[in-house]
């Protein structure tokens, strides 16, 4: 296949290994990894991390209890916008275990409906596990977690007539949530559900935050799913997220600073 | 009256059916969404991708290296057997790895560097005061403490992070007016097609 | 072996790609290519492995003879119908496939979202309660939206659509630039904890 | 029972405002934002003949919204004599971008092939976008009614973003920001949008970083745009009934929270 470059720099034929224009992403990068590998590296080393207390979590607990207490079942919903290899699904499986744990040990029926084969399967796989880890490997039922649809409001529909018809008394939406969240969430606020939200989606992220108890805000997905599983590898990223964090604002105040004393200079734009 | 526009109408009116409440016309319509829709992204990625990508460069153009996402491809249908379904790792390994390659050079350019560069304004610009620096800096600031985790949010920290907490609200607020505004037009939309178009009440 | 490829071939793909970001090279811009095109056609494969899975799904609850029987025969037909159409017809202007997909699938789509208004209607009645001052902000910041952005604001007062732009160009937007940083490193971090080897979720899943 | 009827109440009341105002005509002013003025005075200002990429890179649920953006926006480009080359990279978007790209020309009498072009859908749109940059025939060998592209008479002068002035995303998700990442970040490419309104917040961090243009948002930009232009479309018709949609919104966030308050104090008092 022939691609030509697109060479800035004059060299037409090949184009230059290193494109200079993305230096100070390389430089940014570079540091980024370093932050994180070293955060990961000394908690191999034996360093705790602890992450501070984020509400919805406590709601976790609660919410496996009330589905057990009223003799009821718990849905949880990846959402129809994500696949396997997305952040916010891998947070969302993550935490989906901790949940499943839970479950299993309260013997709670988990129903988890997918737009998407791989996620079923996996899905399938991370809640086996966890009942296998809680002790009770008999409690998994493998037709709780099905496929319906790829499309969006086909799924939408569906899991709409699950809730409706299940009655669950709590409600998980975690991961990537396109317009189908509020169809899924006011349903469910309808029948009195306890609702805990999260994803990264900033749109969806209001009306969870209008219809659901507790919603995990963006990154707090991310921490959450860390925070759950005591993973601790997740942990120290979220450290290094911080650390980087701190790098940023600190940029910000400086450069605003110097951008007020001197008007002309630019060297924060990249 | 135009074939296309009746069926249309038709298919509207049993959508908006379930308003009512869920019935077996608006089932039917959604179930024949379904079926179409699953029907339509078959056509298109069979054309778009397996034609034009792999099967007419790989036979008729003789770019033997694509028989490795085409055999790669294949390896996906191993799920259906307990035995075999190992094997579908390996695509889903490489769709993962080059995803996650390729999205933390783009994440941290246009989600991070950038947006860090373009909240820099000077905070008096030709002798004047310009507020709406500092209000952005903070408002990116106190959010991202909101974002900190590694410590509680007490003292100075908590009540940034309560600041923050506020600046999220108007962001959600402003997004929850827009989608609002969004939500409503689509239906303006369809109300217009109804009105116009299958009832022809207006001209 | 069944661990170990795959993340070898993760690591491998996940670095290839991380780098050629940074280069302009002819060599590095074809690798790209390549790889972007083999991407795109394992994803064409995973869905057609969903299709599969589908149809397997409701011919398994038509056997079982369920209530809903019916209308998993009409989503088979509907699924059978646009290939076969394609088939007959192709895909071209004026194709019986281009009319199915314009008179119906279009439509239907549009609709089902259009339905999305009578959802925020009722939400905006149940769930947008003044409870706290998060919460008062947030109704607070939508309406001030709402009657800024229709032109009954401008007859109001001129002030009216300049605060609603204020609002959403700074303070807003500041927020949304927040999130947008915190997401862009939790996805970092995410991805080069996927590239070691150390999150391994995606592996599960026989 | 109750909670049903309620929700009855709410959805005809909505049906009944938006259907009723839709019925009446009212013409109204509407000053333009400063990012549509920002859009159309780009257009406006462009010399005759230039070369606008249009991209249809939404699903065919929004078309009720987006189609009065689009409509303006090309009816705009059209009446200016430039050159449109349309594209897609949203499978659902081809037909529609088609069919409002060919009617559109047919108010101004454009001719197919000479004015304007439509190449048709890419499915891998990153490497569309980043392709588009070295060879725009290379990425569309074809169009979208199986012409060969370089005989086509707009082609001649066009093979890659150096000849295009402006990139017109027209989008209800994302796919902008990968025009802006992709053709903006490693090409130059000016890039500006017509959104949903409910996308509107999500592009203000890169519309205030100048990574994007200008952007037209909702109906109400659609509307603007209509006055800007001096030519009633979509967006003027609907702009009562949104108006009072918004107002009936409004209504019912304010009955919900007295009725909230007065059940509050009288729980709150035993």
């Amino acid at each position: 296949m022939a691609v030509s470059a697109a060479a800035s720099d004059g060299n037409v034929e090949t184009g230059s290994w290193l494109n200079i224009d993305t230096l100070p992403t390389l430089i940014f990068s570079l540091i980024s990894l370093l932050i994180v590998l070293y955060a990961i590296w000394s908690v191999k080393s034996g360093r705790k991390f602890t992450i501070r207390e984020i509400p919805g979590l406590k709601a976790v607990d609660e919410a496996v209890g009330r589905a057990t207490e009223m003799g009821s079942s718990i849905l949880y919903t990846p959402g129809w916008g994500g696949d396997i290899q997305r952040p916010t699904t891998i947070a969302s499986m993550n935490i989906l275990s901790s949940v499943a744990t839970r479950t299993a040990e309260y013997d709670c029926r988990l129903i988890y409906p997918t737009h998407d084969p791989v996620i079923m399967a996996v899905a399938q796989e991370v809640v086996k596990e966890s009942s296998i880890k809680a002790g009770h490997p008999e409690r998994y039922r493998a037709d709780d977690i099905f496929y319906i649809s790829s499309s969006q409001f086909g799924y939408a529909a569906a899991v709409d007539g699950i809730i409706s018809r299940e009655k669950p008394a709590s409600i998980f939406l975690l991961g990537t949530f396109e317009a189908e969240s509020l169809i899924l969430a006011e349903t469910g606020n309808s029948i009195g559900s306890i609702q805990i939200a999260g994803t990264d989606s900033t749109i969806q992220l209001a009306f969870f935050i209008v219809a659901c108890d507790y919603t995990l805000i963006g990154e707090e997905l991310f921490a959450a799913s860390g925070y759950l599983s005591g993973n601790e590898s997740i942990l120290s990223s979220v450290k290094a997220q911080d650390i980087i964090k701190i790098l940023i604002s600190l940029f910000i105040i400086v450069a605003m600073i110097w951008a007020t004393i001197d008007p002309s200079s630019t060297w924060w734009v990249f | 009256m135009d074939i296309g526009i009746l069926v249309a109408g038709i298919l509207t009116l049993a959508v908006f059916s379930f308003l009512y409440k869920d019935n077996p016309v608006y089932k039917a319509a959604e179930s024949w969404l379904i079926g179409l829709s699953v029907g339509y992204a078959l056509v298109i990625f069979w054309q778009t991708t397996i034609i034009d990508l792999l099967l007419v460069p790989l036979f008729s153009e003789g770019r033997l290296i694509l028989i490795i996402p085409f055999l790669l491809g294949l390896m996906m249908f191993s799920r259906f057997s307990k035995k075999t379904s190992w094997l579908s790792r390996i695509p889903i390994a490489l769709m993962i790895g080059a995803g996650a390659g390729v999205a933390i050079p783009a994440m941290l350019y246009a989600r991070t560097l950038k947006q860090m560069s373009a909240s820099v304004m000077p905070i008096i610009e030709n002798g004047s005061l310009n507020i709406e620096a500092p209000v952005v800096a903070l408002g990116v600031i106190s959010t991202l403490a909101y974002f900190y985790f590694s410590r509680e949010h007490k003292g100075v920290m908590g009540s940034t992070a309560r600041l923050g907490t506020y600046f999220l609200m108007i962001f959600f607020g402003a997004t929850f007016g827009y989608t609002v505004m969004s939500r409503m037009s689509t239906f303006i939309g369809r109300v217009d097609f109804l009105l116009t178009d299958f009832l022809h009440l207006i001209k | 072996m069944r661990t170990k490829i795959p993340l070898v071939v993760c690591l491998a793909f996940g670095v290839i790609m991380f780098a050629q970001y940074f280069s302009n090279h002819t060599i590095a811009r074809a690798v790209y290519n390549n790889i972007l095109e083999w991407w795109q056609i394992i994803f064409a494969f995973t869905l057609f492995v969903g299709v599969a899975a589908f149809i397997k799904n409701n011919l398994k609850s038509i056997s079982r003879g369920k209530k809903d029987t019916p209308y998993k025969i009409v989503s088979l037909i509907g699924l059978a119908l646009m290939p076969l159409l394609a088939i007959i017809g192709g895909t071209r202007i004026g194709s019986p496939f281009l009319w199915s997909f314009e008179n119906m699938l279009a439509p239907m789509q549009a609709t089902v979202f259009s339905l999305l208004a009578f959802f925020v209607a009722s939400a905006s009645f149940r769930g947008f309660r003044a409870r706290t001052v998060s919460a008062t902000i947030l109704l607070l910041t939508a309406l001030i939206v709402l009657i800024g952005r229709i032109p009954l604001a401008e007859m109001i007062s001129e002030s009216l659509p300049k605060t609603t732009f204020w609002i959403q160009s700074y303070p807003s937007m500041a927020a949304r630039r927040a999130i947008l940083i915190g997401i862009g490193l939790g996805s970092m971090t995410t991805a080069l904890r996927v590239i070691l080897g150390i999150e391994r979720t995606y592996l599960r899943g026989e | 029972m109750d909670r049903l009827r309620t929700r009855w109440i709410i959805f005809s009341g909505l049906a009944i405002v938006v259907i009723v105002s839709y019925l009446i005509t009212i013409k109204f002013k509407t000053a333009p934002s400063p990012a549509t003025l920002k859009a159309y005075k780009y257009l406006d200002t462009l010399p005759e003949k230039s070369v606008v990429i249009f991209s249809f890179d939404h699903e065919a649920s929004s078309l009720p919204e987006i189609q009065p953006i689009a409509l303006a926006m090309l009816r705009h480009a059209f009446k200016n004599d430039l050159k449109i080359v349309g594209l897609s990279l949203f499978a659902e978007g081809t037909a529609i971008g088609y069919d409002l790209l060919s009617k559109t020309a047919r108010e101004y009498d454009r001719q197919y092939g000479s004015d304007y072009i439509f190449l048709g859908f890419k499915p891998q749109y990153i490497s569309a976008i980043l392709g588009m940059g070295e060879s725009i025939k290379r990425v569309f060998p074809e169009d979208y009614l199986g012409n060969m592209t370089d005989t086509m008479p707009i082609m001649l002068g066009i093979d890659s973003y150096d000849n295009i002035e402006m990139v017109v995303s027209i989008a209800d998700g994302d796919r902008t920001v990968q025009w802006v990442e992709y053709a903006g970040a490693r090409y130059n490419q000016k890039v500006m949008a017509g959104l949903t309104a409910a996308m509107i917040t999500s592009y203000d961090p890169y519309l205030s970083s100048e990574q994007l243009y200008a952007v037209v948002g909702g109906l109400r930009g659609a509307a603007e745009y209509e006055n800007l232009l001096d030519k009633r479309g979509g967006g003027s018709r609907g702009m009562l009934a949104q108006s009072a949609a918004h107002l009936y919104i409004l209504a019912l966030v304010i009955v919900g929270n007295i009725i909230y308050f007065r059940n509050r104090r009288r729980g709150g008092g035993g």
